[in-house]
């Protein structure tokens, strides 16, 4: 049995390996990559969803007689979800340094950075609940409806995640310092962080300009 | 000896007793405890991976017991041992548990289990992660189960076709009984493939590259991340179909006259519905490469085909789902592109039978009740990927759709190329994971048993069809001539129960009385056997470095072994994900009770949105605290004080660093 | 392994019976006994009684709480076309059934009593036209419409053009006792 | 060895088998049609070629089980095989794979040329077009008449086709997913709410057959049956005039005419049409012509009286969850009620 080491083993010495990495050297990235994976798949079916609703429905949208005022022209308004556009790429900045400060271990920069992107974070997540109304419908009033709720509210979750996790650091940073494992934290956060925005951006364009200048 | 003087001793050479002292601390390290608490928080993944393929398979003793049930009611024309509402229910949670319940979770506990053993590391990536999987699914499974105790089981057949699922004719809780079981199930299983993937892109043993890979290891890698793009789909639209029928939701994602669209599910389910059947399938051609090269004593033949063949599967399953359809008012060129994908994924499956085929024509064969498992494979798997041809053609799928042809081809699919490695698995594994031997003459007789009486049951089956007899009907008229076969099938039903009750006697008697087993009883070549049976918690004292494409058949004696893993705290190597050179050192988690709060706190939000809405904000919450406190205790484990000092300091405000205190 | 498997059934054994004793099964009798229509006295023609007044009986409606029985009720408010007249619960010719005022009472035996004797201006009588115990049906739906059935029994929406909100989803409504309108009182 | 009887004996059994199984009047091998025909024909192809392919790969394993040497644990491992033996077998199985893929190709043309042939019968116009509609749990059948729609003849759970003539089927369901499946006649076709849906087929083989509904759709799926009847054009055409016909009132003071007052004044006519009369429910089958029906109940019983009467006083007890309600009848007026039913011709 090889378990039981003889003399004549050769001795592969791992003790001076790092225990951190960042990327994809560490689990952590890999396991935070996959569960985004996940979840592009499922924004990927809502989108599939959302066009066979359109398929599904003529004129598109639909005009909104389910409540007062009845529209004959229902696109959705912009001038919310623009600002939280704006709002959500703009939050790039912070993160995107706030990742930079983590890969150089610049603790200060951390503890300014992390209050900052969780403001831009709540905000977001302050304007999206407001966004839902500039949709016009409400999701029982007919396919459309249903669907464009799912989509932002899907992402909205993902806000929310977000800023947990946001706390979570904020929390750890403050009481117990930075250490290897929360630098490779932030880092993970980051990717996150750019996936929402990414995210985002994509979502942005289908359910409120898709409708306005359909194919 | 004193720590400080052990971990001077890391790297140099080291004496026998230092190996025995150096055992007895690891041992403490990775002990997980006694007593119910302690069962409650163990994540070491052997144990988890145990329960799952326990779990599971109580669940498929059970849906086995209701398919009886359904058999005795069938058995003759007219009969009223079950009535219609009674009917529906038991076919319904039949299909559902034996797909969420047993098929997909016993596959994934076999990975749990094996995969970290068969790579060579000491644990599971995220061993809290897979705890907490493995207690949604166990709740999912309560949970389904107590509904049909309770005469509320889903009753709309295990794809829930809207709008029969529907709010309007899905009447009372049924359905979402239903999919409420699916969300959760799928939720546990995209966190396994994560967790296996991880593992094995990162955990592996030095010298173990991709293409050293065991097959068993790739096929779990490949089904992971079918898994990943697959799962989505189905948890995506039974959170829909719920919120459809919710009170105070009633959306109308499934309502034409809203813009909604019935095929709409039909497309969503069966795009996860036909990987789901590759999900199954593949960890078994796992078992079934595994068992062959055992005990055909030869490398297996065409590797790199068998690898080849998993991954071409895995990407034309999905692209095959329309054939679930084919009855359904598509258009004629769609149809017709489908069937030629679903004829074209025979050609990988072809691959892999011939590749075994010529395996055991080229090996000398130690006739063992796995490998005899194995033959029963051959026996029933080919019949059923050959009727699978039949109905990847639209024309003669309208005449052979839905009826008990179907039923018949896709038990043959899936316990012919699924249960049966399965059990020839257990065989195999069994002294590995307990320690003793299961009875080898029960286990042929077991397998004989069970395929005469699956013969039995399903192969009339293809004439019912053919002669008319749809599927899923609680009964049917004297005149239709059905009577015959229909009581053949349902005797065969009972040989089948016959061969599980000899199953679980046999594991039962062999748990406690059987032979103990050695490291290698079957002589086989896979890492796992190179440790004891079973094996100590943490798996491998000194990980060895692979030599070859066979792991212990290429080893050599006085193969290197990694030596300066911590010995104080749960350390795993982790090497690059292509030629698995070491690269770091990481430190894992042991117990915890957060896995558990947290599952029950998902499961408990999922239950509740059969009623309101608003136990999704409220579940988020609690599930967020939960967490908070799972990470919290999981970044205030000690570090390891030795070895890349620089890595281990901790930066105050300004910066200056200073010595971590254990 | 053995203690795994014994505390996995134990566990599981346990909630199930629990869960069991906790609620009551979802009965879907096809063929149930209801309760009896005879004891019902539509019309009241005097309250004036020898000696002691009788309180009248109350009857529970078991269909109440049972969604199978409340959908067919459903299902029967279309096809004997209630909704002719009384629209989908808002009122048309008909007065509405989804608010909280009622003329001839709101409860079962009063709803059941008005659809079997019919009302005066326009309400027909149902009396031998449907079974007893569908017209019981009848009435656990049309209570549900102003969300007097429990919401987990309660319809949900319909597969087609939303006209109103689903059964399941009204809220509960605190019935009143409306005047009979000056056309609608009995011929003396 | 015993184990590998019945994986031998698989092969017979099914030629066997399904040979006997040949005949039915629900069999998708026994066709009555040209469509049905031209797929039981496509279903012998893939059953010989699959066959053959079964039998060839178990035959291997046989023999390598009898020709392999034995061998244990203590065996020790072939490791690096014999190269030429490898690349002899490397050779083969290519060339296994390589007839596998021409197979297939062969069964892909096979099938869409079957296919296009089952469709080809909708390129000329049909003779007769039927319009089916799915309830749950029993089929309304329309013969239509484009020249005047009073000519529509409306039955249930019956379906009576001229043979040598093309059929058009109009399918639509109101409420969930059902199937139309007449095997004897041509492949399944789902009716999904609001996707109508039609196909073509043509009978030549004069009989009585079943359909089914073959989509579960509830309590009484397997008792949605439809009873098809193929008959010459003359007969067809004289069942359509009868079809066409009111039946006469029964004459004043007979037992029928107390039967039909007790059909119109009780719950009957709420959900049931008997044209000629007030009765105009849409609820539930149309019984204008019911006496000529040989089933009721979609096919789950012999249109006799005591199955009548069994089928008015206790549905529940022989299709659980139907719609159709349970009544209360002194045992003379279900006597007058069935002499009225027995009556409309």
């Amino acid at each position: 049995m090889s378990e039981a080491r003889t003399a004549k083993n050769v001795a592969l010495d791992v003790s001076k390996l790092p225990t951190t990495l960042f990327d994809a050297h560490s689990a952590l990235w890999w396991g935070n990559a996959l569960l985004l994976a996940i979840e592009t798949a499922m924004f990927g079916i809502l989108i599939a969803i959302y066009f066979s609703v359109m398929m599904q429905t003529e004129p598109f949208p639909p005009p909104r007689v389910e409540r007062l005022p009845v529209l004959y022209e229902s696109f959705p308004n912009l001038t919310l979800p623009i600002v939280g556009l704006i709002v959500i790429v703009t939050s790039l900045i912070p993160s995107i340094m706030l990742d930079k400060s983590a890969r150089n271990k610049q603790v200060g920069m951390i503890k300014i950075l992390l209050p900052i992107t969780l403001t831009f974070n709540i905000v977001a997540i302050v304007i999206r609940y407001y966004e839902f109304d500039s949709l016009l419908f409400k999701w029982e009033d007919n396919a459309y409806g249903s669907i464009t709720w799912m989509i932002l509210g899907m992402h909205m979750f993902h806000l929310i995640a977000l800023a947990c996790e946001d706390v979570f650091l904020l929390a750890w940073t403050y009481v117990k310092g930075v250490d290897d494992k929360h630098l490779l934290d932030l880092t993970v956060l980051g990717v996150y962080w750019y996936w929402v925005v990414g995210v985002w951006v994509v979502l942005f364009g289908i359910v409120y300009l898709v409708p306005r200048f359909t194919l | 000896m004193t720590k400080e003087e052990l971990e001077q001793k890391q790297s140099s050479d080291i004496t026998p007793e230092v190996i025995g002292s150096e055992r007895a601390i690891l041992e403490r390290t990775w002990d997980n405890g006694k007593g119910f608490y302690a069962w409650l928080t163990d994540c070491n993944h052997k144990s988890v991976g145990i329960r799952y393929i326990v779990t599971a398979f109580i669940f498929f003793v059970m849906s086995g017991s209701l398919a009886v049930t359904m058999r005795t009611q069938l058995m003759g024309p007219e009969n009223r041992i079950l009535g219609p509402d009674m009917y529906n229910q038991f076919f319904t949670t039949h299909g559902t548990s034996m797909m969420f319940l047993f098929a997909v979770p016993v596959m994934l506990g076999m990975g749990v289990y094996l995969v970290p053993l068969m790579i060579g590391t000491r644990e599971i990536a995220f061993p809290r992660m897979n705890l907490y999987s493995y207690y949604l699914f166990l709740f999912a499974g309560i949970l389904l189960f107590v509904a049909l105790i309770l005469n509320i089981g889903p009753d709309a057949g295990w794809f829930a076709y809207v709008p029969l699922s529907g709010p309007e004719f899905g009447i009372g809780k049924r359905v979402d009984v239903w999919s409420q079981v699916v969300s959760i199930t799928e939720i546990s299983a995209l966190a396994v493939a994560v967790n296996i993937v991880v593992t094995i892109f990162k955990q592996r043993a030095p010298g173990m590259s991709l293409s050293r890979m065991p097959l068993y290891v790739w096929s779990m890698l490949v089904t992971a991340f079918m898994i990943i793009f697959a799962m989505p789909a189905v948890m995506l639209s039974s959170t829909l179909l719920s919120m459809d029928r919710l009170s105070k939701v009633s959306t109308h994602f499934f309502n034409a006259a809203e813009g909604g669209d019935p095929l709409l599910w039909q497309h969503l389910f069966w795009f996860f519905g036909h990987p789901e059947v590759y999900i199954i399938f593949l960890p078994a051609t796992g078992f079934v490469s595994m068992i062959i090269a055992t005990f055909a004593r030869r490398r297996t033949f065409g590797y790199t085909a068998l690898v080849m063949s998993a991954i071409a599967t895995a990407f034309i399953g999905f692209g095959v789902w329309v054939h679930h359809m084919f009855a359904t008012p598509l258009p004629q060129l769609g149809q017709s592109i489908f069937t030629a994908s679903s004829m074209l994924i025979v050609i990988p499956n072809g691959v892999q039978i011939f590749c075994w085929v010529t395996t055991l024509w080229l090996g000398k064969w130690n006739i063992k009740a796995p490998l005899v498992w194995i033959f029963g494979f051959f026996g029933i798997f080919v019949l059923g990927g050959l009727t699978g041809v039949m109905l990847a053609s639209v024309p003669l799928d309208t005449q052979l759709h839905d009826t008990f042809f179907v039923v018949a081809h896709f038990h043959y699919v899936l316990i012919g190329g699924g249960i049966f490695p399965l059990f020839g698995a257990i065989y195999y594994w069994f002294p590995k994971m307990t320690g003793r031997m299961l009875n080898n003459t029960a286990g042929v007789v077991n397998a004989v048993l069970m395929f005469i009486g699956f013969n039995m049951v399903f192969f009339p089956m293809h004439i019912l069809g053919l002669d008319g007899m749809p599927r899923r009907v609680y009964t049917y008229a004297t005149e239709t001539g059905w009577g015959n076969l229909n009581m053949l099938a349902t005797i065969g039903a009972y040989v089948m129960a016959i061969a599980a009750i000899v199953f679980v006697v046999n594991v039962v008697y062999s748990f406690l009385r059987g032979p103990i087993a050695g490291d290698n009883p079957w002589g086989a070549d896979t890492l796992e056997w190179s440790v004891s049976s079973p094996p100590p918690t943490y798996n491998y004292q000194y990980i060895p470095e692979i030599e070859g494409p066979n792991a212990l058949w290429d080893m050599t004696k006085d193969h290197a072994v990694v030596t300066g893993l911590h010995l104080y705290s749960r350390e795993l190597l982790h090497t690059t994900i292509h030629d698995a050179s070491p690269e770091k050192r990481h430190q894992t988690h042991g117990p915890s009770i957060f896995p558990l709060l947290t599952a029950i706190i998902t499961a408990g939000g999922f239950i509740t949105f059969m009623f309101t809405p608003w136990s999704v904000p409220t579940a988020m919450f609690l599930s967020a605290v939960c967490l908070f406190g799972w990470f919290w205790s999981n970044s205030t484990q000690h570090r390891p004080p030795f070895a890349s000092i620089k890595d281990n300091l901790i930066y105050d405000d300004g910066g200056v660093p200073r010595e971590v205190a254990i | 392994m053995k203690t795994d498997v014994k505390t996995i059934v134990l566990a599981s054994f346990f909630i199930a019976s629990g869960l069991i004793i906790a609620c009551e099964r979802e009965e879907r009798g096809f063929r149930v006994k209801t309760p009896d229509s005879n004891r019902i006295n539509s019309k009241e023609v005097t309250t004036f009684q020898a000696g002691e007044t009788a309180p009248t009986p109350v009857i529970q409606n078991q269909y109440e709480d049972n969604a199978l029985a409340l959908s067919q009720g459903k299902q029967l408010f279309s096809q004997m076309n209630c909704v002719g007249c009384h629209a989908h619960g808002g009122g048309a010719i008909g007065p509405p059934l989804m608010d909280d005022k009622w003329i001839y009472g709101s409860q079962p035996e009063q709803i059941f009593a008005t659809i079997v004797e019919g009302r005066p201006n326009g309400m027909p009588s149902f009396r031998n036209k449907l079974p007893d115990y569908q017209v019981w049906q009848l009435t656990a739906y049309v209570r549900s419409m102003s969300g007097q059935a429990p919401k987990d029994a309660a319809p949900g929406r319909d597969d087609d053009m939303q006209m109103k909100t689903p059964e399941n989803s009204t809220h509960t409504q605190k019935p009143k006792n409306a005047a009979i309108p000056k056309s609608a009182e009995a011929p003396q | 060895m015993k184990r590998r009887q019945p994986a031998r004996g698989v092969l017979f059994i099914a030629a066997g088998l399904v040979a006997s199984s040949c005949g039915g009047r629900q069999s998708a091998v026994d066709a009555a049609g040209i469509q049905a025909e031209r797929l039981e024909s496509l279903w012998w192809i893939f059953f010989w070629v699959t066959a053959v392919v079964y039998v060839v790969v178990m035959v291997l394993l046989i023999v390598a089980f009898f020709r392999n040497k034995r061998s244990n644990e203590e065996e020790r491992p072939d490791t690096i095989p014999d190269p030429t033996r490898e690349n002899r077998a490397t050779r083969i199985v290519g060339g296994a794979v390589a007839i596998t893929v021409i197979t297939l190709f062969v069964l892909m043309i096979t099938s869409f040329r079957a296919g296009r042939a089952v469709n080809s019968l909708g390129e000329k116009p049909p003779d007769l077009s039927i319009k089916v509609t799915g309830h749950q749990w029993w089929w309304e059948v329309e013969y239509q008449d484009e020249g005047n729609p009073s000519n529509n003849v409306t039955t249930a759970n019956e379906l009576h086709v001229p043979i040598g003539r093309t059929v058009k089927i109009m399918l639509q369901s109101n409420d969930v997913i059902h199937s139309l499946w007449m095997p004897n006649l041509h492949g399944k076709k789902d009716l999904v709410p609001i996707y109508p849906t039609t196909f073509y087929f043509e009978a030549d083989k004069p009989g009585n057959y079943w359909g089914q509904c073959a989509e579960f759709c509830g309590y009484e799926h397997a008792k949605m049956r439809i009873a098809i009847t193929a008959e010459s054009p003359e007969d067809f055409q004289t069942w359509l005039n009868a079809g066409r016909r009111t039946p006469p009132p029964p004459s004043d003071g007979t037992v029928e005419s107390r039967g039909r007052d007790i059909f119109l004044q009780s719950v009957c006519a709420q959900c049931h049409t008997v044209s000629g009369t007030n009765a105009a429910g849409r609820v539930g089958p149309n019984l204008t012509h019911i006496a000529a029906r040989p089933y009721i109940a979609a096919g789950s019983l012999q249109n006799t009286g005591e199955n009548l009467e069994a089928w008015i006083t206790d549905p529940q007890h022989i299709k659980p969850g139907v719609y159709m309600p349970m009544n209360q009848y002194s045992d003379d007026d279900l006597l007058a009620l069935t002499a009225y039913l027995k009556s409309l011709k």
